[in-house]
């Protein structure tokens, strides 16, 4: 006796087995947030928000982790932000094709397929050691604007494409030059789009691990200038963790990291939904 | 947009290169203890910042040499290519074996401890009697700790490839806690309640057997200068040396330099 | 005239990205690639890795990066795919746009927390559960096949959305049901963008670090089963940069030219696909 | 005296010709009507003018004179304010009615804050807009309806005090009772403004216009008085159109 699947059966047995590893994705995802906020919300109070740490991170707070990622993230967008969105206009505004859009594109592509680690190898050697800036937020920011770059120039192009070119058409029948027509019609235009890059340009400066500690060091002092070593949330938590210094304050600081996260995902789709509303 | 752009300009001239506090950098075995006295350092001069990096002994001896950092620190001594620095010992750190808590084993022979990282030794049934894998987690190469455990325990032997590696002192500790079928070594002054130091042919790693040298395993704990110190890397060297610092050191299961019988 | 000083400026700052990526293959290779020659091409890819005795051989390490980035496929390829199809083909607007979030969130989270995660939960387990020391190749691949779910689930889901309506209608038509439909019109319509997605998450595994180093042991020893513990070249640099000098961190710069080699092959090769179409 | 001379003006884009040589004086102060099917031509002569062909990579030939003056000599920031078009959509640019007014002149020229203010209300009240919208000025100007925004894009050119407002069917997309306001309004306007209206409704040539130009396939085919025009043609294929036998 031979038994044989139906097509209608194989569409059942097919359609249950997707639903299932579907669901075991997102609960493995929900699982990893829950599991950190669960444990780690308790440690969230003001004191250890607030405090500077202390013996290594065994007691007081993540005051200075949580300056010294403000702080490096910041100065990443400062930096990747103009030449980001200076590169998506370019694209969208003054290439028609050719091989200059070519190379660009190239570059934007392969960089952001370069792994953190690379990154890290590149900015200590690069500004940490040649550029003598030493462990810094100077070179931790210089070194993660270039990482971020692409994410910025990518989201911003597809930003500015998406402002209707009839907005471009009015601004020149009226009297406009291309550089007016960018910067009053298209850019703000496009800004919504443009923010949901940077956003998420800052949420991978702030999980990065890699690349920041090795340029901008692992110091748990109070950062004082753009010279001063810091260690950010990620690595902090990462030290905490591996070295198991303290797993309350490891758990505590991974919450307040996936927290930043899930706000800057929530604000990006937020911006990002508005943009398509206006567009689309 | 404009006016932060030129707040940001601002900021880095104004902060150019004027970077009132110490930098010290180097073995993350020095780290944790030079971290906990610049802590107290700190309270008592405010207005000093002391900055300590990790980074790796190797790491202090070139930051020492191209000025990034004010004061290096190592957990070895320098190799004869690497003279030409100030050296000031601060301390003695003795290096522990460790096992998991619920190892019935108290005490090791030198040569079943490189037995255990050589791979000759791989199982704990020559040992305790069970018969279950011994996971030894050794040092990353280039690591003072490992350079020092080299030296006084493999001999001419080598670290087995088959050895999980680790980073830090902190790390090897962690994988030790956990599993119970761990060897590892670290600083004697960062064993804590969750694993145990073994006594070595007879010998405690206590802080009475490391002054006297009946447990030989210790390595020097180092601050590396490039000149003369001035201003506050020089006080700060001083309250390192001070009998306060030295207690400091002492407490945190350190051989205080002061303690140590210069032969 | 102000237009032309602006166009000037602005293709110097498009430029910038590929003159970061330039700099950074010039640095890399200026610290590695002469160590590779001083060693000699024998040297380098041999089992020995001793950089502080004169032993640079990352055969074992190439083995190791390789194992947990097929593991990790291994993993990702099915959860993705079967992600991918089921948001695309089998659920409506609202779930597509509830679940769609929150699988791109999954690649927001910052790889400490899955090595982290690892570190608590995976590594017991399968300590526990089949022996070992726990921090393995099994733990790597589960996690970095987590890691590489959202890149595949996005990319793939995209080319499916991109087929054609006409290619479904064509299929029902002749009688196929919508599990035949898939697997013999949508795959192999949308196989162009869903190989992309495979490989550029290949390109993330390859390159992922701390989960890495977290979980895996860092064994110099080429694994013999998915139990052992396994060394990955990206773990070998961030272990021992910090301690490198001299030939020691021109090896690790080695390291990291093979690795951006590799990379960069696999990225070529991820935009050529896309854009053939 | 003739607003605009055009000679010989052929326009291309790559190798499609859209405009063929076409020969045509726009007086002051008049109502010009173009007229004619689909591809005719009509959009392609209004981008011609101010030169926004430019920005569609197309390319011309021929001559166009403003006041006796080549626009090719005149700088095309200038030429593009005194020529003003009003597109058949209208579109309005992100941000509040006020902004949308005060785009253009900001690009010319500072104004101080009162003379903007004054400019804004008048333009608005030109474009018979004022009393609808004059205490929701900072609004987004998307919030208003499709007939209120057209004639916010008419405000918007008058901002700019052109010479010549040029129309490319401003109506098509607006129920009768706005199209007959923005007629209205062109009356009004025509005794200080010449008017070039791109149009598809014969009806509305026939009701606003002084002269008509009937185009087709890039041709001008005739161009006369309005009522000479619709009344007795003399090509077939202009009284082929009006009757409405293709088209």
């Amino acid at each position: 006796m031979t038994f044989r699947i139906g097509p209608r059966t194989s569409q059942v047995i097919a359609y249950i087995t997707l639903l299932l590893m579907t669901a075991i994705t997102v609960i493995v995802l929900l699982f990893i947030i829950v599991y950190i906020l669960k444990n780690g919300l308790g440690q969230l109070t003001l004191e250890f928000l607030t405090d500077s740490t202390r013996e290594m991170g065994k007691e007081g707070g993540i005051l200075p982790s949580i300056l010294g990622t403000l702080f490096i993230a910041l100065f990443a967008i400062l930096i990747a932000t103009p030449l980001g969105v200076g590169s998506a206009v370019y694209l969208v505004e003054y290439t028609k094709g050719g091989p200059i859009r070519r190379i660009i594109s190239f570059g934007a592509d392969c960089l952001a397929g370069v792994p953190s680690i690379i990154f890290g190898l590149f900015g200590f050697i690069f500004f940490v050691i040649s550029m003598n800036l030493g462990w810094s937020i100077l070179s931790g920011g210089l070194t993660l604007a270039v990482m971020i770059l692409p994410t910025i120039i990518r989201t911003s192009e597809e930003a500015i494409k998406a402002v209707p070119h009839t907005y471009r058409e009015i601004s020149y029948s009226l009297g406009g030059g291309k550089l007016d027509t960018i910067l009053r019609v298209v850019l703000p235009s496009a800004l919504p789009g443009i923010l949901t890059g940077v956003i998420l340009g800052v949420g991978r400066a702030v999980g990065e691990t890699a690349a920041v500690i090795f340029t901008a060091g692992s110091s748990l002092g109070l950062p004082t200038s753009v010279f001063s070593s810091t260690r950010t949330l990620a690595v902090h938590f990462y030290i905490l963790a591996r070295e198991g210094i303290s797993m309350p304050k490891a758990y505590g600081t991974a919450a307040v990291l996936i927290i930043i996260i899930l706000v800057i995902n929530f604000i990006a789709y937020r911006l990002m939904h508005r943009f398509i509303a206006r567009y689309y | 947009m404009r006016h932060l752009f030129l707040l940001f300009v601002f900021c880095i001239l104004s902060c150019a290169r004027n970077r009132g506090g110490v930098i010290i950098a180097g073995s993350t075995s020095v780290q944790p203890f030079i971290e906990k006295v610049a802590e107290h350092f700190m309270e008592e001069n405010p207005g000093i910042v002391i900055n300590v990096q990790g980074g790796g002994s190797t790491a202090g001896i070139q930051a020492t040499l191209n000025r990034t950092c004010d004061i290096g620190s190592s957990s070895r001594n320098l190799k004869p290519e690497e003279r030409g620095l100030k050296v000031i010992l601060i301390a003695l750190d003795g290096i522990a074996v460790i096992l998991h808590k619920s190892s019935p084993i108290d005490d090791l022979t030198v040569e079943q401890v490189r037995g255990m990282f050589s791979g000759k030794i791989r199982s704990w049934k020559d040992l305790d009697g069970q018969n279950k894998a011994v996971i030894p987690v050794t040092r990353e190469e280039g690591s003072g700790t490992r350079a020092s455990f080299e030296d006084m325990i493999m001999g001419e032997e080598d670290i087995s490839d088959a050895c999980l590696v680790q980073d830090s002192n902190g790390a090897v500790r962690e994988i030790i806690a956990t599993t119970p079928q761990g060897v590892g070594y670290i600083s004697v002054g960062l064993v804590d309640d969750r694993e145990k130091a073994v006594a070595i042919g007879g010998v405690e790693p206590s802080l009475a057997n490391l002054i006297t040298e009946k447990y030989r395993f210790s390595r020097p704990f180092l601050l590396l200068l490039r000149e003369e110190p001035t201003g506050n890397a020089k006080r700060f060297i001083e309250y390192v040396l001070s009998p306060e610092g030295q207690e400091l050191l002492g407490q945190s299961g350190l051989i205080p330099a002061n303690q140590v019988v210069v032969d | 005239m102000k237009d032309k000083i602006a166009e000037k400026l602005l293709l110097f700052i498009a430029l910038s990205a590929i003159l970061s990526l330039l700099l950074i293959t010039f640095f890399i290779f200026q610290q590695g690639i002469p160590l590779i020659f001083k060693a000699g091409l024998g040297n380098f890819f041999a089992l020995k890795w001793a950089p502080t005795r004169g032993g640079f051989g990352i055969l074992s390490m190439i083995v190791g990066s390789l194992m947990v980035t097929i593991g990790a496929l291994a993993v990702g390829i099915p959860f993705g795919l079967a992600g991918a199809i089921f948001l695309a083909e089998f659920s409506s607007k609202t779930i597509q746009k509830t679940l769609k979030p929150i699988i791109e969130l999954l690649a927001g989270i910052p790889s400490v927390v899955y090595g982290f995660i690892g570190i608590v939960i995976l590594v017991p387990f399968i300590r526990e559960t089949f022996g070992g020391p726990g921090f393995s190749v099994l733990a790597a691949s589960v996690i970095l096949g987590i890691m590489i779910l959202p890149t595949i689930v996005s990319i793939s889901y995209d080319a499916l959305l991109a087929v054609p309506n006409t290619y479904r209608e064509g299929s029902y038509a002749l009688g196929a049901t919508k599990w035949q439909t898939i697997v013999m019109v949508l795959l192999h319509a949308a196989r162009s963008g869903i190989v992309a997605g495979i490989i550029l998450g290949m390109g993330r595994a390859i390159g992922e670090t701390m989960a890495v180093i977290m979980i895996a042991g860092n064994a110099l020893k080429i694994p013999g089963s998915i139990l052992d513990s396994v060394r990955t070249l990206t773990s070998t640099i961030a272990l021992e940069l910090g301690y490198a000098a001299g030939d020691h961190r021109a090896a690790l710069f080695a390291c990291g030219s093979i690795l951006f080699l590799i990379i960069i092959v696999l990225n070529i090769i991820a935009i050529r696909i896309t854009s053939r179409k | 005296m003739y607003k605009l001379r055009i000679r010989q003006l052929s326009l291309y884009y790559d190798s499609l010709q859209a405009l063929k040589e076409i020969d045509l004086d726009v007086e002051s102060n008049e109502i010009l009507a173009v007229i004619g099917p689909a591809n005719s031509g009509k959009s392609s002569l209004l981008r011609a003018l101010n030169r926004l062909y430019e920005i569609d990579y197309a390319r011309i030939t021929g001559k166009i004179l403003l006041d006796e003056e080549d626009i090719f000599n005149i700088p095309i920031n200038d030429l593009r304010r005194r020529i003003g078009i009003i597109f058949a959509t209208p579109v309005v640019l992100p941000g509040s009615i006020y902004k949308n007014i005060a785009y253009g002149p900001r690009l010319h020229r500072r104004l101080k804050k009162k003379r903007m203010d004054e400019l804004v209300c008048d333009t608005l009240k030109s474009a018979n807009l004022w009393d609808e919208v004059q205490d929701r000025l900072d609004d987004s100007a998307s919030r208003l309806s499709g007939g209120q925004q057209q004639r916010l894009c008419i405000a918007r050119t008058l901002a700019m005090q052109p010479e010549v407002i040029m129309m490319d069917e401003p109506c098509s997309g607006l129920d009768p009772i706005s199209t007959a306001k923005i007629e209205a309004t062109m009356l009004e306007l025509k005794k200080d403004y010449t008017f070039i209206l791109v149009t598809n409704n014969t009806k509305q040539a026939a009701r606003v216009s002084d002269r008509t130009a009937f185009f087709y396939l890039g041709e001008l085919i005739e161009v006369d008085k309005t009522q000479k025009l619709f009344t007795s043609p003399v090509d077939s294929r202009t009284d082929d159109y009006i009757r409405g036998r293709f088209g």
